[in-house]
């Protein structure tokens, strides 16, 4: 029995702790306002709050605190990316999510399981090795891995070569992790509202005041807010708050889809992506199968879910799974992400002084979310664009200086 | 027809491309438009039998030929090609061919299940000697299997493959469905065999034991099998 | 307690007593009926602990008997998590208990239950990570802790399906309600699809209790189900669940292995309501279940529920069951009526003329159990005072069966799907439908309708407005009856928390009254935060009796209305819903060439190469390397060849095939020669290459296109496309299908070929390098490309793909004494790589330019416009960060570096290798790689990363490597 | 599953067809500037309601042009693409033949 939980035990009385004050009167000005009470922009407000000395801010979202993709993520760390800038980028993330029960004193249930993503094709090896040896050379623990240790990392998969699209290798992530991803949002909250940062749910932005090219308010159904200094963190929805800020995005709106198996013991070790078969399974702590597949086929802007992918997912799932013929769909869900031609986000200053662009996260930025809160509070705080961030510059798409990440998708032969 | 006794798929040049599958289910094959096709698996009363109820028959090898372009239509119809106003109808021609306008621009025409060729072949050797802008020829004989789906059971088998609703009452005769079958792009045409349901089937010729496969097992439950052209000709011209 | 429970008839209608069923339960042996369900048979031999609960691990039993809890999830050989309350009986089953360490009846880690105190709300989110990695460990224990059922990982699914399905309208419940709706849509000349998850159509006709005697249900029952059984236009699917409701009235529904997808021209929700439990210490015991439960067990499988009843009753279905229970030898020791008094309803009034004891105004304070929580043993109650609470200690009433009926919500799943919305009645106390989606249609209980008689009319309008919608004429639409019983159906506040706690909200998720209160005190008092901090709704039965309690105990806790509060919407499926009902037969096409199967017999290695299969090699895997080297020789020696059927084919036809080649690819086109082949370049419009081939210019106005296996298909798209916007006068058609093809090459290919076609100059002067012929091959009308990806003399030849096993076979036969041999795509991947030729997706990746790509010799800059023109321009002026050289190991003896190792200089990555092999013929390694611009030149030299980081150099050597003055090819 | 009404083949399920995107005008791409390219090809309106747009059927290779709503999903009509393209579309800008 841990000790944390001796005094609920012992107490005669529940010992409430209230983790978020009830929600503040908007007040008429702020130093900075985000955007997007999501985990990327309560990740901002905290580090603001605690390494910069910023505490005057604003965390304004439409719905509750954590409710967008923050809530509909399939919960998954990794730092295995294509480019070196991704992999500097998501690694700082990784190390940051191993230490945010220590800086939360709130477990977010980060659990270290290993990531495998499966080559069905010579092509797909390709693509493996290249991200392994990227990945070996920038101190990243990637590497290439064929069936034999495969059986040894996920003896519960089939190998056998008789599918469509047998497994020929796979790269081999092993700091691959999930974590309890409301708790990550609810940590950055309750962290950043004891220092002063001012949560306002359910407050939706109608629109974005500026002068000569400086972004100087924000309106809300609640009010009208001045500050300096924006955030714009609402992946989704981006280019809708961008239009009000007056500028457009290279993304498109995609819904991406998962669902949840009824819970089941644990017998699903790894982390296992299929990017042929456009499939990824993990088992969370409650034991239920956490499924994902490709995005959806076209622009929308709305959540419902659809058939075919639940119908799609299972039938690829099953080549890998057989044995889970039997096993029951809990329930499926959509949120709506941030496409970009390069497959890579967008992080930094705007063609709007002062107003700032955290977006195209190509699944739901989950995984970025303490580097990308990090690193725009550095940015906002010292004007100077961190290195981490600046190759994900908005200004890239205007030279036609596409990042790689995109290589990873060439056609296969 | 140019039938001239049992002969072995590959003593021929064309060859039909799934004549290993017919091989195995025991086919017996003569020759039509200088290639082998199964006239019978068996016995054919039964395969009369099976092909009111449900079965399966490959006429890869039978004369056909498309002609597209914006002037196709109309050329076509030069060569007394009776083609309507509407797309996705197969028309019936004089000897029981079929002129399927699949598009403003683009009609495919099938032969009948005798085999002859003649008006496939009269506007391949007419077109083919003066091109004319706006109208060309398509070769359909090497791009796309041809199989034939026939029995009462036909429609229930087809709605485990295909979204489209293919019952009588719904797709009338001569109909056509450009649409997904089993998950590859088919040509779905209705022509029964007198009163019993048949549609035409034809889709990328690599896909033709993939499809055949699949066909295979959705039959299953109602009793599907094989059955050679000698069964449908008998269904479709009794006496 | 092992004891008969069986009722005698007319009890039991969904069970045939003629044919017992022998199954085992935790290995012990039991006898049933055919038609029980596993949770009947049981029942009926007085077993009535099915399953632990997921945390405490308490012993749970029956509570819905409708296959809407989790208490009833058992194991099945191959399948966990089976609803023992549906799923039937079968001979020789084998069925046990889930989740419990130990047996079900002794689970030691029932002893969690004694510390529930120190695992509040949320707890694990408050403790477990102190110190360092603690979590590492705790989560061992957590996760053996988790999950329910167990999954057999030598399971294979069995034959499962789907089938598409078309109606005019689809009804979904054959209760009264749907009964009534489908028969009138039918009338109105629908085609109609009525599905119902029960064995039995019917819904609450057949076991609940309408008024004082039964028999007006029954008989209704049965005219309802013989007249829609009947009906021509009526398609009845029972034992179907209508799994969810999707975009266009996108419909599943599964029964057995099969999923139908039902397209709907309208549909209708009669899909009942849930009842739900009352809140009270031990509200879980084994025995306390649902009054609805209670009736079904009674009614649908003839099992006597218990012996000593009490009913907590607040509706007027409350005495509905009392009088079942009496009518079925039940002692009922007493009605617990929460309201003031029973109320005006016809079952109340009978049970009170049949004297049974009646509580009005009490309340539960606890259940009482016996040692080991097997079974409910007597019920405490006390009269509630003035304030409401409980007024002095109570009485206890000794009973073994404890029925629940304290009101309703509705059974809304697809109207939740479809974004219907539903609000809390603060009148009738229950959620009530406030709109509706096009096309769909509620009637019955879902639709607030309880008495029968509106119920029936309800459905009828319903029915008619649906077939309305359909296209059909129904007649006049009528707007929905009102329901004066509505109002008394359900009980605002039917809750008694207890100091103790063990007062469950949610079973699924062992939930006490006191966590959702305190989790709105931790400041989750948003209903989707309190949702996902408290886990309440999330379990197998996803809130379907959680929900409403969980929401009242929020808006209670915060001083709101409920409606402040909220609710969170029910998302799909309906369930349960098997994997393997989603995917069905799992298609999976595959792509032959007309060689296939001469490749199989040759003993070809094949390999996936987008949609086909190709030859990797000949040989088998082991022999992976020789069999390669083998082919290259034989290339190089002799003659070879290869299958290039998969090769993409486009037809470019009419007076502005020229233009439009020279917009869609780099290049030039209109002064190329009739009878020439020229290279094709494609990039998109960010200027990133994305195919490449040959066009053959056939005739003035006709091209003949090659495209990359891979990418054929979305470049005919992407042309035809184009082709619609641009209306120049071209037809474009994809004949990838139609032609097959093969590529001779070797020195002796001229003379194999000169042997099997006749009417074509084969000599250097009549048919030269990059020339294009048409002619007859063994007979064959083909098309010959003298190409030379390979390096050597070498034909393409394109035939018919009727005719290309013949063609493979007239070349292989004709070769033989020139000593021809097949070969796969590994070893024309060395040949083309000793020729310096690119592999588009290999060499080339999804962002490389051009000029990037060496391929800026490909590029008609004078055009007016090709695709991609204007990005490439941008590209080149900002000037390119990587080349694609041409390079070899400055020590020969080095290790050949693999595709995909990184050229770097120190912590630097400048590019990487694309393409390496060492080349028998060069007695080298020769390979591919992109390098910094600097480093671009010949003779400068670059550091390739390699195996276990060992650095080998390269030197950048001119392309091509073999033959570089193309004599071999061009001979 | 959306049911989206093909001009050349009817109502159909959507998983017959393949999305393209938004229609949009291209500028003269020999007289616009970088930013202006920049923007026609990789920037997006991305816009929250009815937009028109690219669709084919993939069983027949058939583009077409639809109007729908981003936020509802709603498909407002469908007609063919000549409807929208009548002209022949040139390029002018130096138009002498270029053997690269």
């Amino acid at each position: 029995m841990p000790f944390g939980l001796l005094k609920y035990g012992f107490a005669r009385k529940y010992p409430a702790w209230r983790q978020f004050p009830p929600r503040p009167d908007l007040k008429p000005s702020y130093d900075v306002v985000v955007i997007g009470g999501g985990g990327h922009g309560l990740a901002a407000a905290y580090y603001l709050s605690r390494y910069h000395g910023i505490t005057n801010i604003a965390v304004l979202d439409k719905g509750y605190l954590g409710g967008g993709n923050t809530a509909r993520n399939t919960a998954i760390v990794r730092s295995n990316y294509l480019t070196p800038e991704g992999v500097a980028f998501y690694d700082e993330a990784l190390r940051l999510f191993q230490g945010l029960s220590h800086e939360f004193e709130f477990n977010i249930l980060y659990s270290e399981r290993g990531h495998l993503t499966l080559a069905h094709t010579d092509a797909a090896i390709r693509t493996s090795r290249w991200r392994a040896e990227v990945n070996t050379h920038l101190g990243v623990d990637s590497r290439l891995v064929f069936p034999e240790e495969i059986a040894r990392i996920e003896p519960t998969m089939d190998l056998s070569r008789g599918v469509r699209y047998p497994v020929l290798g796979a790269l081999y992530h092993v700091p691959g992790a999930i974590a309890r991803h409301d708790a990550v949002a609810w940590g950055y909250a309750i962290r950043a509202a004891e220092r002063g940062v001012a949560l306002h749910p359910m407050t939706e932005v109608t629109g974005i005041e500026q002068a000569n090219g400086r972004v100087t308010g924000v309106v809300t159904d609640r009010g009208t807010v001045k500050c300096g200094t924006v955030i714009q963190a609402v992946a989704g929805m981006s280019s809708v708050v961008a239009k009000m800020a007056g500028f457009k995005l290279p993304i498109r709106s995609i819904p991406l889809q998962a669902c949840v198996s009824q819970p089941l013991k644990p017998f699903l070790n790894t982390i296992v992506v299929s990017g042929s078969l456009h499939i990824y399974i993990s088992q969370s702590s409650r034991g239920e199968l956490v499924m994902g597949s490709a995005s959806d086929p076209y622009a929308l802007y709305s959540t419902r879910s659809s058939l075919e992918f639940t119908e799609g997912l299972m039938g690829h799932l099953l080549e890998l799974f057989p044995f889970l013929g039997e096993v029951k769909l809990m329930r499926q869900w959509a949120g709506i992400t941030d496409m970009t031609p390069d497959f890579a986000p967008v992080m930094g200053t705007t063609p709007l002084d002062g107003y700032h662009i955290d977006a195209g996260w190509g699944t739901w930025g989950f995984k970025a979310t303490p580097a990308c809160g990090k690193n725009m509070a550095a940015l906002v705080a010292t004007g100077k664009v961190p290195d981490l961030i600046a190759p994900f510059a908005l200004e890239r798409f205007y030279r036609f200086q596409l990042l790689g990440e995109k290589g990873a998708a060439s056609v296969g032969h | 027809m140019a039938d001239t006794g049992t002969i072995r798929p590959t003593d021929r040049l064309r060859r039909s491309f799934l004549y290993r599958v017919l091989e195995e289910a025991g086919a017996s094959f003569t020759e039509i438009n200088g290639a082998a096709v199964a006239t019978s698996f068996g016995p054919v009363e039964d395969e009369i039998a099976a092909a009111r109820i449900m079965a399966i028959a490959d006429l890869s090898p039978l004369p056909r030929i498309g002609c597209k372009g914006c002037g196709a239509l109309d050329r076509a119809r030069e060569h007394d090609v009776e083609i309507g106003d509407d797309n996705n109808v197969a028309y019936p021609q004089a000897e029981g061919e079929l002129a399927a306008r699949l598009a403003d621009t683009e009609v495919l025409i099938l032969d009948s299940l005798g085999g002859a060729g003649t008006l496939p072949h009269r506007i391949e050797a007419e077109w083919s000697l003066n091109s004319v802008d706006g109208s060309y020829l398509v070769n359909r004989q090497g791009a796309s299997f041809w199989f034939m789906v026939t029995g009462r059971h036909a429609p229930g088998m087809f709605a485990k493959l295909c979204a489209v609703d293919l019952q009588p009452a719904k797709f009338p005769l001569g109909a056509i469905a450009q649409t997904s079958v089993a998950q590859t792009n088919c040509i779905v045409i209705r022509a029964d065999l007198g009163e019993v349901p048949a549609y035409h089937l034809l889709g990328d010729s690599a896909s033709a034991e993939y499809q055949w496969g699949c066909l295979l097992d959705a039959t299953g439950e109602f009793g599907g099998q094989p059955v050679g052209i000698e069964a449908l000709r008998l269904v479709a011209w009794p006496g | 307690m092992a004891r008969d429970n069986r009722l005698p008839p007319p009890h039991g209608v969904l069970i045939d007593r003629a044919t017992p069923v022998s199954f085992t339960f935790e290995g012990r042996r039991y006898a049933g009926f055919a038609g029980d369900t596993i949770a009947s048979a049981l029942a009926a031999n007085g077993r009535w602990v099915l399953s632990r609960s997921f945390k405490y691990h308490r012993p749970r039993g029956v509570l819905t008997m409708a296959g809407q809890d989790a208490n009833s999830l058992v194991q099945l050989p191959g399948e966990p998590n089976v609803l023992a309350d549906r799923e039937r009986i079968v001979p020789e089953m084998a069925v046990t208990a889930q989740n419990c360490f130990g047996s079900l009846d002794r689970d030691w880690a029932a002893v969690l239950g004694r510390f529930s105190r120190f695992m509040p709300v949320g707890f694990y989110y408050k403790a477990f990570y102190k110190p360092g990695n603690a979590f590492r460990f705790w989560e061992r224990i957590i996760r053996t802790m988790a999950g329910l059922g167990r999954v057999d990982l030598n399971a294979r699914p069995g034959y499962y399906d789907k089938a598409y399905g078309f109606c005019d309208v689809a009804v979904i419940g054959g209760g009264p309600a749907g009964l009534s709706a489908a028969l009138q849509a039918a009338g109105a000349g629908a085609e109609v699809i009525l599905v119902d998850e029960n064995p039995m159509l019917g819904g609450s006709l057949a076991y609940a209790r309408f008024d004082g005697d039964r028999g007006r249900a029954e008989a209704l029952r049965a005219d309802l189900a013989t007249q829609a059984t009947a009906h021509p236009r009526i398609t009845v699917r029972t034992d179907a669940v209508a799994q969810a409701l999707f975009a266009d009235n996108w419909l599943p529904v599964t029964q057995g292995n099969r999923m139908y997808k039902i397209r709907a021209g309208a549909v209708v929700a009669a899909t009942g309501s849930l009842e739900q439990h009352a809140v009270f210490r031990n509200n879980d015991l084994p025995g306390v279940m649902l009054g609805s439960a209670a009736q079904r067990l009674i009614r649908l499988y003839g099992v006597r529920p218990g012996a000593r009843a009490v009913v907590v009753a607040a509706n007027d279905d409350g005495y509905g069951v009392a009088l079942d229970l009496a009518e079925a030898g039940v002692a009922v020791a007493a009605v617990v009526e929460l309201r003031a008094d029973s109320g005006p309803g016809a079952m109340a009034l009978a049970a009170v003329a049949r004297g049974l004891r009646v509580l009005p105004g009490h309340c539960v304070m606890e259940a009482q159990t016996s040692r080991g929580h097997r079974h409910v043993t007597g019920l405490v109650v006390a009269p509630l005072d003035s304030g409401g609470q409980p007024a002095g200690a109570g009485e206890r009433i000794a009973c073994d069966l404890v029925c629940m009926s304290t009101g309703y919500a509705p059974n809304a799943p697809l109207i939740y799907h479809a974004g219907g919305a539903l609000a809390y009645d603060d009148e009738t106390a229950m959620f009530a439908i406030n709109s509706l989606p096009d096309h769909l249609f509620a009637a019955g209980s879902v639709n607030g309708s309880f008495d029968l008689d509106a119920v029936l009319a309800d459905g009828r309008r319903a029915g008619r407005a649906a077939a309305g919608d359909a296209g059909l004429d129904a007649g006049a639409a009528s707007d929905i009856p009102g329901d004066p019983l509505a109002v008394d159906q359900s009980h605002a506040w039917p809750m008694f928390p207890h100091p103790g706690g063990k007062d469950f909200v949610d079973f699924d998720e062992d939930l006490h009254y006191a966590d959702i209160v305190n989790a709105t005190l931790d400041g989750y008092d948003d209903i989707q935060l309190l949702k996902r901090y408290s886990t309440a709704g999330m379990g197998p039965s996803q809130g379907r009796h959680s929900a409403v309690a969980a929401v009242r105990i929020a808006a209670n806790a915060t001083g709101r209305a409920v409606n402040a509060v909220g609710t969170t919407t029910t998302r799909p499926p309906v369930g349960p819903l098997k994997f393997a009902h989603l995917a069905g037969r799992a298609f999976a096409s595959v792509r032959r060439t007309p060689m296939h199967h001469r490749h199989l017999e040759a003993g070809a290695h094949m390999m996936v190469a987008g949609p086909w299969m190709r030859p990797a090699w000949y040989g088998a895997a082991s022999e992976r390397d020789a069999a390669i080297r083998r082919e290259v020789r034989s290339v190089h020696g002799n003659v070879g060849l290869i299958d290039v059927s998969t090769l993409g084919g486009l037809e470019i036809r009419g007076p502005g095939a020229a233009e439009f080649l020279e917009r869609m690819y780099t290049f030039a086109y209109r002064k190329q020669p009739v009878g020439r082949a020229r290279y094709v370049l494609m990039t998109d419009e960010t200027g990133v290459v994305i195919d490449d081939g040959v066009a053959c210019r056939l005739h003035d106005r006709h091209y003949y296109v090659t495209a990359t296996t891979g990418g054929v298909d979305g470049v005919y798209r992407t042309m035809l496309r184009h082709n619609a916007q641009w209306g120049l006068d071209v037809d474009v058609t994809n004949a990838t299908a139609a032609w097959c093809g093969v590529n001779i090459a070797g020195p002796e290919s001229r003379v194999v070929l000169e042997l099997v076609c006749r009417n074509i100059d084969l000599s250097p002067a009549g048919f030269p390098y990059m020339g294009v012929r048409e002619g007859r091959v063994a007979d064959i009308p083909c098309r010959l490309l003298r190409v030379g990806f390979v390096g050597e003399l070498g034909y393409e030849v394109h035939a018919p793909a009727d005719h290309g096993e013949a063609l493979w076979d007239a070349l292989m036969e004709f070769g033989r004494e020139f000593g021809i041999k097949p070969f796969g795509v590994e070893a024309q991947r060395v040949l083309r790589l000793e020729k310096g030729h690119i592999i588009v997706g290999q060499d080339t990746d999804g962002i490389t330019t051009p000029h990037e790509a060496g391929l800026g010799w490909a590029i008609a800059g004078a055009k007016p416009y090709y695709v991609g023109k204007r990005a490439t321009l941008i590209q080149k002026q900002a000037g390119i960060t990587r080349r694609l050289v041409g390079f070899t190991t400055v020590d020969p003896a080095a290790p050949v570096p693999e595709e995909c190792h990184l050229v770097v200089r120190g912590q630097d990555i400048l590019g990487r290798v694309t393409s390496a092999c060492r080349s028998e013929a060069l007695g080298r390694v020769i390979g591919l790689a992109y390098v910094a611009p600097d480093q671009a030149a010949p003779g400068s030299r670059f550091d390739i990363k390699i195996q276990g980081g060992r650095i080998v150099e390269g030197e950048v050597v001119p392309t091509p490597f073999y033959d570089p003055d193309n004599w071999r090819q061009e001979m | 599953m959306k049911i989206l009404n093909c001009p050349l083949n009817g109502p159909r399920n959507i998983a017959e067809f393949i999305y393209g995107g938004e229609v949009t005008q291209m500028p003269d791409p020999n007289a616009c500037s970088d930013a202006e390219w920049a923007d026609y090809v990789l920037m997006e309106n991305n816009t929250a309601g009815v937009i028109r747009e690219w669709w084919c059927h993939a069983a027949t290779a058939y583009w077409f042009i639809a109007e729908r709503n981003t936020v509802t999903d709603e498909i407002i009509r469908t007609c063919p693409a000549r409807e929208v393209f009548q002209a022949r579309v040139a390029f002018d800008g130096p138009a002498e033949e270029g053997e690269g």
